[in-house]
């Protein structure tokens, strides 16, 4: 029994400890092939000589702007999404469905985006394929991140406090506004950095949608192509004319956009953690 | 005072619709380009459903395009294969792990250090896997190709353990404390408590857990466009090259005759892939909100 | 189903049952205390001055459980009165057996003078008084407020009784100083006697209050 | 029941539905004013709903439907007409779980006035003195009023709650058993506390716990449900007379421990 | 901080206090009963006859109230065991009220006849049992169990004088047949007289029960 | 305390420490045999920290610290042979929300038996039968033995727990506030209940509520805090006694609700 027992724990454990290892090698083997390609050079020039040399400043600057840009839709859509879920439709037909649509956008491939937003946003409504239509469908598919996170903030605001408000005499507005929203901040906060933390490092999306394989000059508005620093990656390593020369430039770009991703991650899941410790 | 409240619910309520228009937007647009594969005469000659289904080669650029999906569906079954059995006995057992066997200290590190598993950008994982598991796997193997199923049904698991293991765990981590606490006081053992109560009462969510990092496997894009060797054939062997639908659609696309049979065969396979994702992810919410609800319900 | 309070209800039908028991102790004093009279009987008297202990143990008994079951089984409305009647009760009761040892302290005396007269109205008026006891007890077991009603009605007989008893035996000391002492004790045994129909009365009232919630009493 | 006490609330034949079922059924009592009146009865006997009837809480969940009349100071405030928000100022509530909202002491009692858009500073200081004096809180908390209500034990959070109610200045306060989640002390403090607040207001208190409102209430309401579970009420009185000679044979047994 | 039972206290003391009020009515309807004897005074007879109604009603009152505040307050220990005490002193009480009615009632007999002989050991042990069921008053107030204690030595006093009452008016009785019923009457007053200082010992008895807890009897 | 009985449980010097929190400090005392024994005390006092460290529940936390003896039958279940599983076994728990197995009535009540690796179905049968009666559930659930334990209601889910904890055969039955999740006539029950099996098992329970551990328990420990807040044992006895005479004043003022 004993022992039997310690079997099974042991392999629970070589379990968690074989995902921590492959986690921990990945960031390793990114880190060490490319922490000596970053310099102020390489984060603040743009490539030279079909993209051999050079640095990636367009690409971070085209990553972060459709980045921002897509923030500006979603975090409002959302929120409001999450708030009618919570605080109004409870139980009703519309929030069912409306629940439904948000966790089946959450498991939608993310190609599949990038075929709406090219049928979409680049085709139907002509918005062409630049920044804005390449924001515009990373922020539908971000979209359930964010009602998720902000759900579960409000979720956790908890129903005693509506009740006392509505009991003081407050409309459900203000109890919303001023009870129920400052609560969930910290959720909403985590849920924006969360997305942007996912819309930074999908690729998928933006290969129809206004992604640019290379471009002399940055983009001047938000109809205009950019360059991405995922796709950069994906690019360098498999269609650009010498794979291995590029190597380094590969790993640097890797080195930028996980660090960029996982920074965003670890301030969310920071928050988050002190936000349930509160609560506790 | 009145106004401003209608005017809030009425503003939020829009805003809440964009979701469900968007869902049925995808739909509609996907669809809608797909179309002509029905009833576009030129091109239903090219690209039907019999060709599809029931031929066998997926040669899209050939003087004479062939759009047989079998061979792109045996690839993306393999990778997904691949992934599940990686991914699965990983994320269940390490769930089990930090929900059931280690004090709440430790579960509080090693839970979001194993989050930050989806952190990881997918072109850096299949950047990752092309670098490494690449070799690994052929020297593990003796493949003759670098890029094949297994590499990327390997490089795909480290994007379904983080998916599989938050509902695992999320689901074993509802099962209240009470439970534990009962079972452990008749005298079982911890290992018994988690298999016998905690698990079963679980189970929905776990299952669940298991369906949405199917539907990421089947619909990842850029790990298998960058390490799935993008051959389209049928063979058993899961050491060769294979194609999958994402990938397909993901490479294509970019030089594809706009309203040509292609364009709408791409287009056909994104709808395929949507509608199976949304079936699976039907199932799965269903039986996470039955789960959910039958834990809480209880009190 | 099982009444959930049938662990409260076992602990007051005890107590109701120790209450009756030292009701027919208390009874049986007062009858064999009158009984000693009659027969000039002086042990047995000792038997019911000996024998008090007993009741005066029973009454502290019952009234700490009565307090016990209070403090431990919060009784409210009927319950509650129930204990409120036990309570009340046996400090009648105990007073009816006080009483009948007063006689039987009484008789003692007595045992060694010659008898005045036959005793008749004497061993009447203990008849009737503790014939109003019984029916008293009988009431409280049955809860029947009739004949808690009914039974305290007789209290009159036993106060005519005794008025009657009064008188005469003033006669007789008036008539014969010798007689003095003997018709003086006489006169206090039927004081004892009517005092312990008044406190059958007193139980017959409580035991309606107990059934109605109603305290009044029944006959003043 | 005391005929010479002025009637605050009147409750006329008031039937409420949760969709098609019958939660309570054809209720009607007056309730006095200033006197704490406490509804007892078994679990789901609708003790809660009628209360929560009093201020017309139901209507934030879906699908209840309130038939009959609820008259407070003799206007029906079931009619169309009536400014719900007015209403529940005038009746406030406090609820089972103490629930101060995660601010600071000082900002919870000014809620109900800020909401009312009220800006005076010195207003709503002299409003939150007077409410956490009156809710006998103030000397526990007059330095640190800005400290999070958080901190304070369940006890004072209770009070806390109550003086959050005092401050928009009610008429009535409904409590749905405002005790049963703190121990035995801070219990009998709240009671207190409510004995005090009788003076000024009528109290209508909730609770499971019959000692509790053999212990404070002045009147006393005993619900219970018929067959079909609709919740009824068996009989109301004086409590004395409820806790020591119910009429009801219903009411004796529930209270003795008998009935269920 | 405030005591959180203060409501319950103040009922509590409430109680104490009418407690108090009915045995300071029933101590003075004694006192005046013997009063009335020395000073033939039949009016003051009455208005100790008349008031004990009051009294009467007094006892039911706070019964009552007790049984209100037992179903209301579920007191424990010493709480329970002050009620437990004033629900058995208003018995007592009460009863020491009627036997000042049973002296006045006397008192109104004897007023129309020539005085026996001068009063001197039954004020006496009027006196005397009045001071112990003040003691015993106080000692409840003020919770003394010494007091108490102490306060229950002096009914071997009362009991002595009864005695040498008794003798006396029976040598009276015997010598002189129409001393008989005036005599016969004051022995009944000296009896009532030593059941008034019984039953304030059971009072003093009851308040060493309500200190400690412990109930027994402090003069057999 | 009555010597008369054999004593089943016996605490030493019992100290437990949450990280260098002292929670429970200096607790000697002996539980006889087949009886109940309450433990009542303000909230935070111990109580429960106390009852699990009867069955070293407490050992599912982390860093707890246990220090002193506790006996059972006279051996040291903290001796460090000790097979933590039979122990368990050994004495029973019941929690304060009734806690089913999200399964079929039948299989909680089977689940001790199971899990000890026993397969004989008749046995199993029997025993679950046993110990549904003695929990006296038997008759109200007998015809619906394979359904969802979920569906009972509060009342009927706490005997459920019981016979599931009778079913493994303990000697002792823990319970923590076993009935402060029920209404007042399921509340008696269950102490009716734990009358019957004290007959067989010996009792130990936390309670918040006075007049229960009046109402059922055969001897009382009273705790309450010092002033570094760790819990102390301040009188322990029988229980009639304690109920009516304390003999600390600190327990007098707790049950007679002034101390706090
Ligand atoms: N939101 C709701 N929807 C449907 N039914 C409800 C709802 N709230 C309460 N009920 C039902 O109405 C009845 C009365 O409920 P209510 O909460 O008023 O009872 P209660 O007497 O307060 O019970 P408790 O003592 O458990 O709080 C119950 O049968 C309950 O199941
Ligand atoms: N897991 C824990 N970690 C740290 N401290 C704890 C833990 N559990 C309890 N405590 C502390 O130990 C003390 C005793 O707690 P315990 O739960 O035993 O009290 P209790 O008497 O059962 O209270 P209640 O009546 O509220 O259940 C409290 O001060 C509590 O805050
Ligand atoms: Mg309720
Ligand atoms: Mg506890
Ligand atoms: O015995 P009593 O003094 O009450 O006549």
């Amino acid at each position: 029994m004993r022992f039997k027992e310690k079997i099974y724990l042991s392999l629970t454990a070589l379990a968690t400890l074989i995902i921590i290892g492959l986690l921990s090698y990945i960031i390793f083997d990114i880190l060490k092939n490319g922490i000596g390609v970053i310099t102020w050079e390489f984060l603040s020039q743009p490539p030279r000589e079909g993209m051999t040399k050079g640095g990636i400043f367009p690409a971070i600057y085209g990553t972060l702007v459709r980045t921002l840009l897509m923030l500006v839709f979603v975090v409002p859509i959302g929120v409001f999404t999450a708030i009618y879920l919570n605080e109004y439709g409870r139980g009703s037909n519309f929030s069912k469905w409306i629940r439904l649509a948000i966790n089946n956008l959450a498991s939608v491939p993310s190609i599949v985006f990038g075929l709406f937003g090219m049928g979409f946003f680049v085709l139907f409504l002509r918005l062409g394929a630049g920044l804005l239509s390449a924001a515009l469908t990373i922020g539908i598919l971000t979209l359930p991140i964010v009602v998720v996170s902000t759900e579960e903030a409000l979720r956790a605001v908890p129903n005693s406090y509506r009740e006392a408000g509505f009991a003081l005499g407050a409309t459900k507005w203000q109890v919303i506004r001023s009870i129920v929203l400052p609560q969930a901040l910290p959720g909403i906060l985590t849920g924006a950095i969360l997305s942007v933390g996912r819309g930074m490092g999908e690729v998928a999306p933006l290969l129809f949608t206004g992604v640019a394989y290379y471009l002399p000059y940055l983009p001047s508005s938000i109809f205009d192509q950019f360059m991405d620093l995922g796709y950069h990656i994906y690019i360098m390593t498999t269609q650009s004319f010498n794979i291995e020369l590029t190597r380094p430039i590969q790993y640097g770009t890797a080195l930028v956009l996980l660090m960029l991703t996982l920074s965003f991650n670890i301030i969310a899941i920071f928050i988050r953690y002190r936000m349930r410790r509160k609560r506790s | 005072m009145e106004v401003r409240e209608k005017l809030a619910y009425i503003i939020i309520s829009l805003l809440a619709s964009v979701a469900i228009i968007s869902v049925i937007l995808i739909f509609i647009f996907i669809a809608r380009e797909s179309l002509p594969i029905f009833f576009n005469p030129e091109i239903k000659k090219e690209a039907n459903l019999r060709v599809f289904f029931f031929t066998r080669d997926w040669q899209p650029i050939s003087l004479i395009p062939k759009y047989s999906f079998i061979p792109l569906i045996v690839g993306t079954v393999k990778v997904t294969i691949v992934a599940i059995v990686i991914a699965f006995p990983l994320s269940l057992g390490a769930a089990l792990f930090t929900s059931e066997f280690i004090p709440g200290k430790f579960r509080e590190i090693i839970k979001p250090v194993i989050e930050l598993f989806s952190a990881i950008p997918s072109v850096v994982l299949g950047f990752f896997a092309l670098m490494n598991i690449a070799t690994w796997v052929q020297v593990l193997f003796h493949a003759s190709s670098r890029l094949n199923a297994v590499t990327a049904g390997f490089a795909l698991a480290f994007a379904v353990i983080p998916i599989t293991y938050t509902i695992c765990e999320d689901a074993l981590n509802t099962v209240p404390r009470e439970l534990r606490e009962a079972s452990i006081a008749l005298g079982a053992t911890k290992w018994q408590t988690a298999v016998k109560v905690v698990l079963p009462a679980a189970s929905g969510g776990v299952f669940a857990g298991i369906m949405l990092g199917l539907a990421r496997a089947m619909g990842e894009t850029m790990i298998v466009l960058m390490v799935s060797g993008n051959a389209a054939q049928i063979t058993l062997s899961f050491l060769d090259s294979v194609r999958t639908i994402p990938a397909t659609i993901a490479a294509e696309m970019g030089e594809v005759a706009f309203g040509s049979a292609h364009y709408a065969t791409l287009f056909f396979l994104g709808l395929l892939l949507f509608s199976i994702t949304f079936v699976i992810n039907y199932i799965a919410s269903t039986l996470l909100e039955r789960t959910q609800k039958r834990l809480r319900g209880e009190r | 189903m099982v009444n959930p309070r049938h662990i409260f209800d076992e602990e007051i039908r005890r107590l109701r049952t120790d209450l009756l028991r030292m009701g027919t102790l208390a009874r049986e004093a007062v009858d064999k205390s009158i009984k000693a009279l009659v027969n000039r009987d002086s042990s047995l008297a000792e038997e019911v001055i000996v024998g008090d202990d007993i009741i005066d143990k029973m009454d502290l008994d019952i009234e700490m459980k009565c307090m016990e079951l209070i403090a431990r089984q919060q009784p409210m409305a009927r319950d509650l009165r129930v204990i409120g009647t036990i309570l009340k009760t046996i400090t009648d009761l105990e007073r009816i057996a006080d009483h009948a040892v007063d006689i039987a302290k009484i008789v003692k005396i007595l045992a060694d003078q010659p008898p005045l007269k036959p005793f008749i109205d004497i061993p009447k008026m203990c008849e009737i008084s503790l014939s109003m006891l019984d029916d008293a007890l009988k009431a409280f077991v049955n809860e029947d407020t009739e004949l808690a009603r009914k039974m305290c009605e007789r209290d009159d007989l036993v106060d005519a009784l005794y008025d009657q008893v009064f008188r005469e035996l003033l006669t007789y000391m008036m008539e014969d100083p010798k007689a003095v002492v003997r018709a003086l004790y006489l006169i206090f045994i039927a004081r004892f006697l009517e005092r312990v129909a008044d406190h059958a009365t007193n139980v017959g009232e409580r035991v309606v209050y107990m059934i109605t919630g109603v305290l009044k009493e029944l006959n003043v | 029941m005391n005929n010479k006490l002025k009637i605050k609330i009147s409750v006329r034949n008031l039937n409420i539905y949760y969709g098609k079922f019958l939660a309570i059924k054809n209720i009607t009592l007056d309730i006095p004013e200033r006197s704490i009146t406490a509804v007892i009865g078994p679990s789901g006997c609708g003790k809660s709903t009628f209360l929560r009837a009093l201020n017309r809480m139901n209507e934030l969940l879906p699908d209840v439907k309130t038939e009959g009349e609820v008259s407070i100071d003799g206007r029906n405030i079931y009619s169309p007409d009536v400014d719900l928000v007015k209403l529940r100022r005038n009746v406030g509530m406090v609820f089972q779980r103490p629930n101060p909202f995660p601010k600071s002491i000082f900002e919870n009692v000014a809620f109900g006035l800020r909401i009312q858009g009220i800006r005076d500073r010195e207003r709503i200081e002299e409003t939150v003195e007077l409410s956490l004096r009156r809710a006998a809180l103030w000397d526990e908390v007059k330095d640190k009023l800005y400290k999070s209500a958080l901190e304070l034990s369940g006890g004072q959070q209770q009070r806390l709650c109550i003086a959050r109610a005092l401050a928009v200045q009610p008429q009535v306060i409904l409590m749905d058993e405002p005790a049963s989640a703190l121990d035995p002390i801070a219990t009998l403090r709240i009671e207190d506390l409510m004995r005090e607040l009788k003076e000024e207001y009528t109290i209508v208190i909730v609770t499971h716990n019959m000692q509790q409102a053999a212990r404070v209430s002045d009147f006393t309401a005993f619900f219970l449900t018929d067959e079909d579970r609709a919740g009824m009420l068996i009989e109301y009185g004086n409590t004395s007379d409820i806790f020591t000679m119910p009429k009801d044979p219903r009411t004796e047994g529930y209270i003795t421990g008998r009935y269920g």
